[in-house]
């Protein structure tokens, strides 16, 4: 169970089935977004706190039906506007435990602005970002994740963007938690979501996830029982980064840049690995690993970043305390007679 | 008191202070209204400053300035044409001349009227030579000179030296006014207490200035505004914009709902966010936004969230809120929008005031989407309204725009000082942990409200958002009927808020010839209007609104019982409009003004009367 | 022709096609309308599907549905209650009995009527069995069964077999419609041609059902609806979105300004982006924004650099682009803004129609900021009307918002093709290189129209922008009069366009007892109403409004014929405040209907009976 | 003279002088935009095109109303939307140089989502970059470049917010092209858009502006003429990072960081020094420049990145002439005849 500043532990302990609302779940069978939501149903009752003091807030999309199916306090927003509205949610009322369900249209076409300026703000939010790079709920026009010249009903000819990485984009605007999962595995999912509402400030975490209609298989090469073995580097903090079937491939630092190595070839050891750190303030190793990808190298997967920094909702406490200590205006009488009066007679 | 000089006893009187952005004019103006407002004084003031920050020096664009009106009577305007101007600069006179009355007296500091300042101010020649200034009473002072003169026993900065010869024209003013000097210095020491240096020079000066002025045979007649007869009780002076804050901070005091507010700078309406980013101490969270949509969204959050919630804006902004707006509609969230008119369309003239708003406030969303729409009408009572706006957006679970504009916003009147235990109740409708059978779109049979129930509060677990959805359950919903039966719920809603507020008042008669309706800022110049007016024995009443929707409850009474109706307002009819649609049975004679300008009284008074000789000649 | 059933020969008919969302019901509507339509009658139809995705398989909420409404005569709209229901299970039953007339022909696939699906739909028992359907004629078959069956002398695979169920029922409809099979095969063909095992796949299960059908004894209706007196000429059918679409392309082409779009997905004005996406062979630049300001603030920039722009959205979409119109209003440049709206507020009904955005597009901006409106008002005039806004855009300079709604959208009809050297010249007021006293915001006297120059020209450099400007010359300035007078021109720039668009048309008698005014989408069942009455002998005429702001010249004259007038529209009433706003002196009835749903014929014709008998018993 | 693609050459020899309006300037005296336009007055002819090919397009505040002042085209644009504004004229007319005039509020705070997105495309557009760390027009509020603690009109009790590092914001936006200068040195300034002009792609030139009246001497601990030789590296292409005042001091690449060393101690040589390579496709050592500030390290001036990618502008071409070679509709008639039609006689 996790402690956590000021937010009410339940005196109950809670299981998954307390978090399943009562709404019909409207996504495609077989859509990813089914084991997200377990997955958040099964880490809420582990988290521990009473089910009044958490609070979903989603923009629009697929993604964003979240809210409707979690028994919690919920709000279903505006395209591209939940993290705007999340902060507000968040600074008024800070004994939450808030959750931000977005797509990458949603958080990253429409409301990139409001995205990178929670990051940069680090508010004490976790953000859930389904990416499945591609609109799924307006049927399939490219996002701003879609790779570069993939066909899609806006695209017929493919797509002529460089599209965002998520990981470089969050850390570009001063991000402090990083984590990406993938939605096949709900003991991951939940564990970094474990992580991600542990960390103080504010956490993203990107699910890859897999639109049946629009993208399928988008995430195969990594994804896949075939390769997902050479294709992803399980990260665990203070670990060593070992991947590959039989765990004898890792990754090194040579010169300011990651390479690939195999244990016992040309001479590598298992010392020479890189060692997990995920709260390092520098964010050099973090950016490189959330840039790798194949086939050159592993995809990261797991918690990238989680340094600890000054979050926005405690700093404006401290000065709305300090304030509170130093000031004559204690209440609006003495405000409304602060400064030049006078009285008539 | 000068030898030779006559002392003139006036009702009221209107000064300006006009300089280059530089010359501190600002100051000046805010001393001397604070010196007639001390003295008894009824008054109005209003900045007039560039849009440029510094624009380059001497020219008309940097011009920056402050009109003052006080009187011994209730004083509802900064007024029309100014009795005394005091312009440091060629510019400065070049803008403002066609705001002095004739026969004024324009007190200029002679040192800047020479060599380029007068050709950058677009002069051919130096207008003080040219005679065209005949018409007016000058004082043409070295004031320049004679400031670094009286500051050469004291050890200062040549620089900052020139730099306070604002008090020296203030100095020349307090006499002119007839004013205690002792009292300006004690304002003065107020203002740089905590600077010794510069409260002695600014004194110095200050006192130089008065002493000049009482020794010079130019001047030939000084004023004299008595105290105003005012209503007993504590006053200070305060601008639209933060009595607009205090407003709302007073109604979270209130109601006991903590305060938040998102909101991104624009002009004319950024003072409001800067007044309230320094009150943290009364528990205020302000969150300056990344832009407007932020800024909305998060107040909209945190109403979700529990708290009082507003964001503040300009035109421009509103426009960039309007999706947001419709959010708080579909989730019935208390949300106060303060919308500061400025001049439009598009960017248009910021730093311009105009009521042109007024539609994209009613109907600027998509959808039906009706909102409660209050508008204030005085600088000071920018308070009462934002109170009131605050009041209903809570008892009635609603978001309320409320307008104010740049001239209500910047400019400044006299409040007298309210009690916070005096103010109206305010009672949000919360619902209580674990209420039995809560609902979220459960509503109050009269009020047709839903309950306000916050993150965090045991048992009463529910999801809002923008789609729509079913009456009480609060359920997604396409079903047909259930959507218009909502649509009509949210209209109703507003509607019954017509019991809520107060009946229209009329200025003069309840019948007559000629009705004059406005509403918001214009309020001062109509009501002067009118009043003049009424003395002279025409048949004429105002009604000025402030609640416009819902309209007052009795309206359509006020209109049918005048001859004429004539709707003022500075844009090109919206209101006018707005009555059309809910009143078509009346005819409505209007008048617009478009000019970034507010009303003039004597401009009024001429369509006014026209208006009311075309009866007669009919 | 079966042994024993009957022909009936039609007027016209209404058939639907409901099933799970999987279950291929858009395909097997498009391709019997396609039959139809090959086949000489006039159509028009609408495709039903959930917001949902896929929602869960049975479920109400994943219901799909495809409505086709042929006939001989001219056809006005996709009908309002059906002849035909093909239900592909029981939640698509569920769904749309309501929708079915007495006495109609029910297909069913009695596979699906068993256990779970029965339940998941909200059934009790199963209506098979239960003798709900006594009042219809069902025509129960076990077509998964059938469909597997005929497929198994063919490889393939079972999954997809079950998949062509939909063609099965298709057959049995075929046959019901006395349509020619083999022409059914050869539109197949067209479809699947190029993958020839599911080409043949289809074809079996197609001729099948229509065999099945041909045998079965309890068919004892069949339907004849003859070929409809059509003008010559090339015909095709069209959505309303597609056409919107083309009508863009073709006032490009024809003012040979080179087309940009940019825009953002949003329901239902999508496909207008997907569609012009994959034009780029005509040059057409489409640039998918990162959200609808950017969509707007990119066309307002193309135009600026001299392409006819555009942006397409809905309500909320719509609500986004305000300030931006407003900068597109003070450049005075062209624009075509698209709005296909959809029910709010908020995000409302995303995938039901309304008229609700009227009002924003009137009056949705800060300042006084008038556009053009336009609204089509039939899925093939889309083209016209996106191309008539396209020239009165370009030759205007001014952004010009085209309304739509997502009935037009999404519905079709048939267009006949008309050439594109038909269609009227557009002649955008383009400067010429070194014009010899070119200004930026000189105007043409009679028009006032600016001109437009573009960027790369010689000799016309210039700076345009969002802040009020001098007329002629184009700088900035806060001068009073200018700005009213820049206002004006603004203004009266829209007003007299008046002059370039033609007169309102009446749909009956210009005088009368009842004149029942309707604007945009619901035209199709406002003249098949009144049709219908004028053929009863009443007297009722109908005025629908395609051109909003400005108003065509005669609407007073129209008005003032008729002993009453009613409004009628898909929201609370906003066009008929602006009709009070421009015409105060009418009285106007008005009818509203706010469910997501559009007009039926039966529903009008008892709305416009009831106000005329009111008038008899007065 | 610049080459670059379709934009015509003047056919005369133009000077400054020619690309001053007849608009009253009407910034602060001694305000750093002035600097700002001489650079830009002074690069205009030395890059050579005809000047109604130049086009410039701003936002809202004291930097966007660069356009009025320069004799070319120009778009006085609505607050925050300049990049998006910019996007449509270039790429509706590629035979524009065109140049955004935007400060740090108007594309990084309201502007911010149209920034990124501008920079994610790639589009061939140059942006200036006026960051003068406050809102200028509005007087005074801070903005999201304000240093944590800034103390300005909106934050009393100084600011709780991280700011954002513009090279860091681009570069984790997949950019292609980043700059910083100050706006003391007008040759910089005119040397840096130069390169801003010849490169393919979005270019972000930072402009360190001094705003005399809200943040005055905000870059002084970079600017000033006593700390200037230690605070300031002058990077140029395939030189090595060598500064202070008796250019001595360099950077080194010691593990995946980079460390500010003096030739000659320690064993450090010239040789050691790391050479500045602009045109680099892998961010990793642009990324560590950009974010170089003192005490510890000198700040990065000039061309940080310039790396060749594919631009939007570009593709779009392409996939129009692809276009019109394949497919059989040239016209629009040729459109409204294809698919399903028939004849009625
Ligand atoms: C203002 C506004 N613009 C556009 C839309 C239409 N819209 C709804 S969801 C969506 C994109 C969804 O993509 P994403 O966020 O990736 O979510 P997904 O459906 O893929 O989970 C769009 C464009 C809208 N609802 N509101
Ligand atoms: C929609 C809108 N919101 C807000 C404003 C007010 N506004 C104008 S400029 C500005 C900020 C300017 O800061 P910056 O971009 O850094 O430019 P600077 O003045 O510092 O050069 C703001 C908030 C506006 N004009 N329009
Ligand atoms: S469309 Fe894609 S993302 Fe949306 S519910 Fe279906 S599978 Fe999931
Ligand atoms: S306020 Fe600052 S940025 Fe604006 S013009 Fe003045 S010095 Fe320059
Ligand atoms: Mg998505
Ligand atoms: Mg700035």
């Amino acid at each position: 169970m996790l402690e956590k500043k000021r937010i009410d532990k339940s005196p109950v302990e809670l299981t998954k089935k307390d978090f399943v609302s009562d709404q019909m779940v409207k996504w495609c069978p077989a859509c990813g977004n089914h084991a997200i939501l377990t997955a958040v149903q099964k880490v809420f009752p582990e988290i521990g706190y009473k089910k009044e003091n958490f609070c979903l807030v989603s923009g629009i999309g697929c993604s964003s039906r979240f809210p409707y199916y979690v028994d919690t306090y919920g709000f279903h927003g505006i395209h591209g506007r939940a993290a705007a509205i999340a902060s507000g949610v968040k600074i008024a009322n800070t004994e939450l435990s808030l959750w931000v369900a977005t797509g990458d249209g949603d958080s990253m076409a429409i409301g990139g602005n409001h995205f990178i300026h929670l990051i940069r703000r680090n508010i004490d939010i976790n953000i859930l970002l389904f990416n499945n790079q591609v609109y799924g709920l307006t049927k399939g026009q490219y996002s701003p994740t879609t790779p570069r010249g993939g066909i899609t009903k806006t695209s017929p000819q493919g797509t002529i963007e460089h599209p965002f990485n998520p990981a470089g984009l969050v850390m570009g605007s001063q991000g402090t938690f990083f984590a990406r999962v993938l939605d096949n595995n709900v003991k991951m999912m939940s564990d970094v979501m474990y992580e991600a509402a542990k960390h103080d400030g504010t956490s993203v975490v990107e699910i890859l996830q897999n639109c049946v209609i629009y993208s399928d298989q988008a995430f195969a090469n990594i994804a896949s029982k075939e390769v997902r073995d050479e294709a992803q580097l399980r990260l665990e903090h203070e670990k060593p980064m070992i991947f590959g079937k039989n765990m004898d491939k890792g990754i090194v630092l040579s010169g300011n840049k990651l390479r690939v190595v195999t244990i016992g070839e040309n001479g590598v050891k298992e010392e020479d690995i890189l060692i997990h750190d995920q709260y390092k303030k520098d964010p050099g190793i973090h950016r490189m690993l959330g840039r790798m990808h194949p086939p050159k190298y592993p995809i990261a997967l797991g918690v990238i970043r989680s340094a600890p920094f000054n979050t926005y909702d405690r700093l404006m406490s401290e000065q709305i305390e300090t304030a509170q200590k130093s000031s004559s205006i204690k209440c609006v009488d003495d405000l409304l007679n602060s400064g030049d009066t006078w009285e008539i007679e | 008191m000068s030898k030779n000089a006559n002392v003139v006893e006036l009702e009221d009187v209107v000064v300006k202070f006009v300089g280059d952005s530089g010359d501190g004019m600002q100051l000046t103006g805010t001393l001397f209204s604070e010196l007639a407002a001390f003295g008894g004084n009824d008054l109005a003031t209003f900045p007039d400053f560039p849009a440029e920050i510094r624009a380059p020096h001497n020219t008309i664009a940097g011009v920056s300035g402050f009109q003052i009106h006080v009187g011994k009577r209730k004083i509802y305007t900064p007024g029309d044409m100014c009795d005394i101007l005091v312009a440091m600069n060629p510019a400065s006179l070049k803008a403002n001349l066609k705001w002095v009355k004739y026969g004024a007296t324009i007190v200029l500091d002679e040192n800047n009227f020479e060599g380029k300042a007068i050709t950058k101010a677009g002069y051919q020649e130096n207008p003080l030579e040219d005679g065209s200034l005949r018409d007016y009473n000058v004082v043409s002072a070295p004031i320049t000179d004679l400031t670094k003169d009286s500051l050469k026993n004291q050890e200062i900065d040549k620089k900052f030296a020139v730099r306070t010869k604002n008090m020296f024209a203030l100095g020349i003013v307090v006499y002119l006014f007839n004013q205690d000097v002792k009292r300006a210095v004690k304002l003065v020491e107020r203002k740089f207490g905590k600077k010794p240096e510069i409260f002695e020079a600014n004194k110095t000066v200050l006192t130089a200035g008065y002493k000049y002025a009482k020794s010079l045979e130019t001047i030939q007649t000084i004023y004299k505004v008595d105290a105003a007869p005012m209503e007993k009780g504590r006053y200070r002076n305060i601008t639209g914009n933060v009595a607009t804050a205090w407003g709302l901070l007073a109604a979270s005091e209130k109601s006991g709902r903590p305060f938040f507010l998102g909101s991104y700078p624009i002009t004319p309406a950024t003072e409001i966010l800067m007044e309230l980013s320094i009150h943290k101490s009364l528990g205020a969270k302000v969150f300056q936004a990344e832009d407007e949509i932020a800024g909305i969204c998060s107040a909209i959050g945190a109403s979700f969230a529990g708290s009082f919630a507003a964001t503040t804006t300009s035109g421009p902004g509103l426009s960039l809120k309007s999706e947001a707006i419709g959010l708080a509609v579909m989730t019935e969230l208390p949300l106060v929008i303060v919308n500061v008119q400025r001049g439009g369309p598009s960017t248009g003239l910021p730093t311009k005031s105009e009521q042109s708003d007024l539609l994209q406030s009613l109907y600027g969303r998509n959808g039906e989407c009706p909102v409660i729409v209050i508008a204030a009408s005085s600088p000071a009572n920018c308070f009462y309204y934002a109170y009131l706006a605050s009041k209903l957006s809570m008892e009635h679970m609603t978001p309320v725009i409320m307008l104010t504009d740049g001239y209500l916003g910047l400019g400044s009147e006299l409040l007298k000082i309210p009690k916070v235990k005096d103010l109206p109740k305010i009672k949000p409708p919360l619902a209580k942990p674990n209420e039995p059978d809560y609902k979220p779109y459960k509503r109050d049979e009269n009020t047709l409200v839903r309950k306000w129930a916050i993150p965090g509060t045991d048992g009463l677990r529910h999801r809002v958002g923008g789609l729509e959805k079913t009456n009480i359950d609060g359920n997604v919903s396409t079903d047909p009927l259930n959507h218009q039966l909502m649509v009509k719920l949210r209209e109703e809603k507003v509607k019954r808020v017509q019991d809520f507020i107060p009946e229209q008042n009329v200025v003069g008669e309840e019948s007559g010839d000629l009705l004059v309706i406005g509403w918001g800022g214009t309020e001062g110049a109509l009501i002067s209007t009118v009043k003049r007016m009424q003395e002279e024995n025409y048949k004429i009443s105002l009604a000025h609104f402030n609640y416009i929707m819902p309209l007052p409850k009795n309206t359509k009474k006020i209109l049918s019982n005048f001859k004429k109706i004539l709707v003022c307002e500075l844009n090109m009819g919206q209101f006018v409009n707005y009555l059309k649609i809910n009143f078509p049975e009346f005819h409505y004679h209007q008048y617009n003004k478009v000019q970034g300008l507010p009303f003039h009284v004597n401009e009024l008074t001429e369509v006014f009367k026209n208006i009311l000789e075309e009866d007669k000649n009919a």
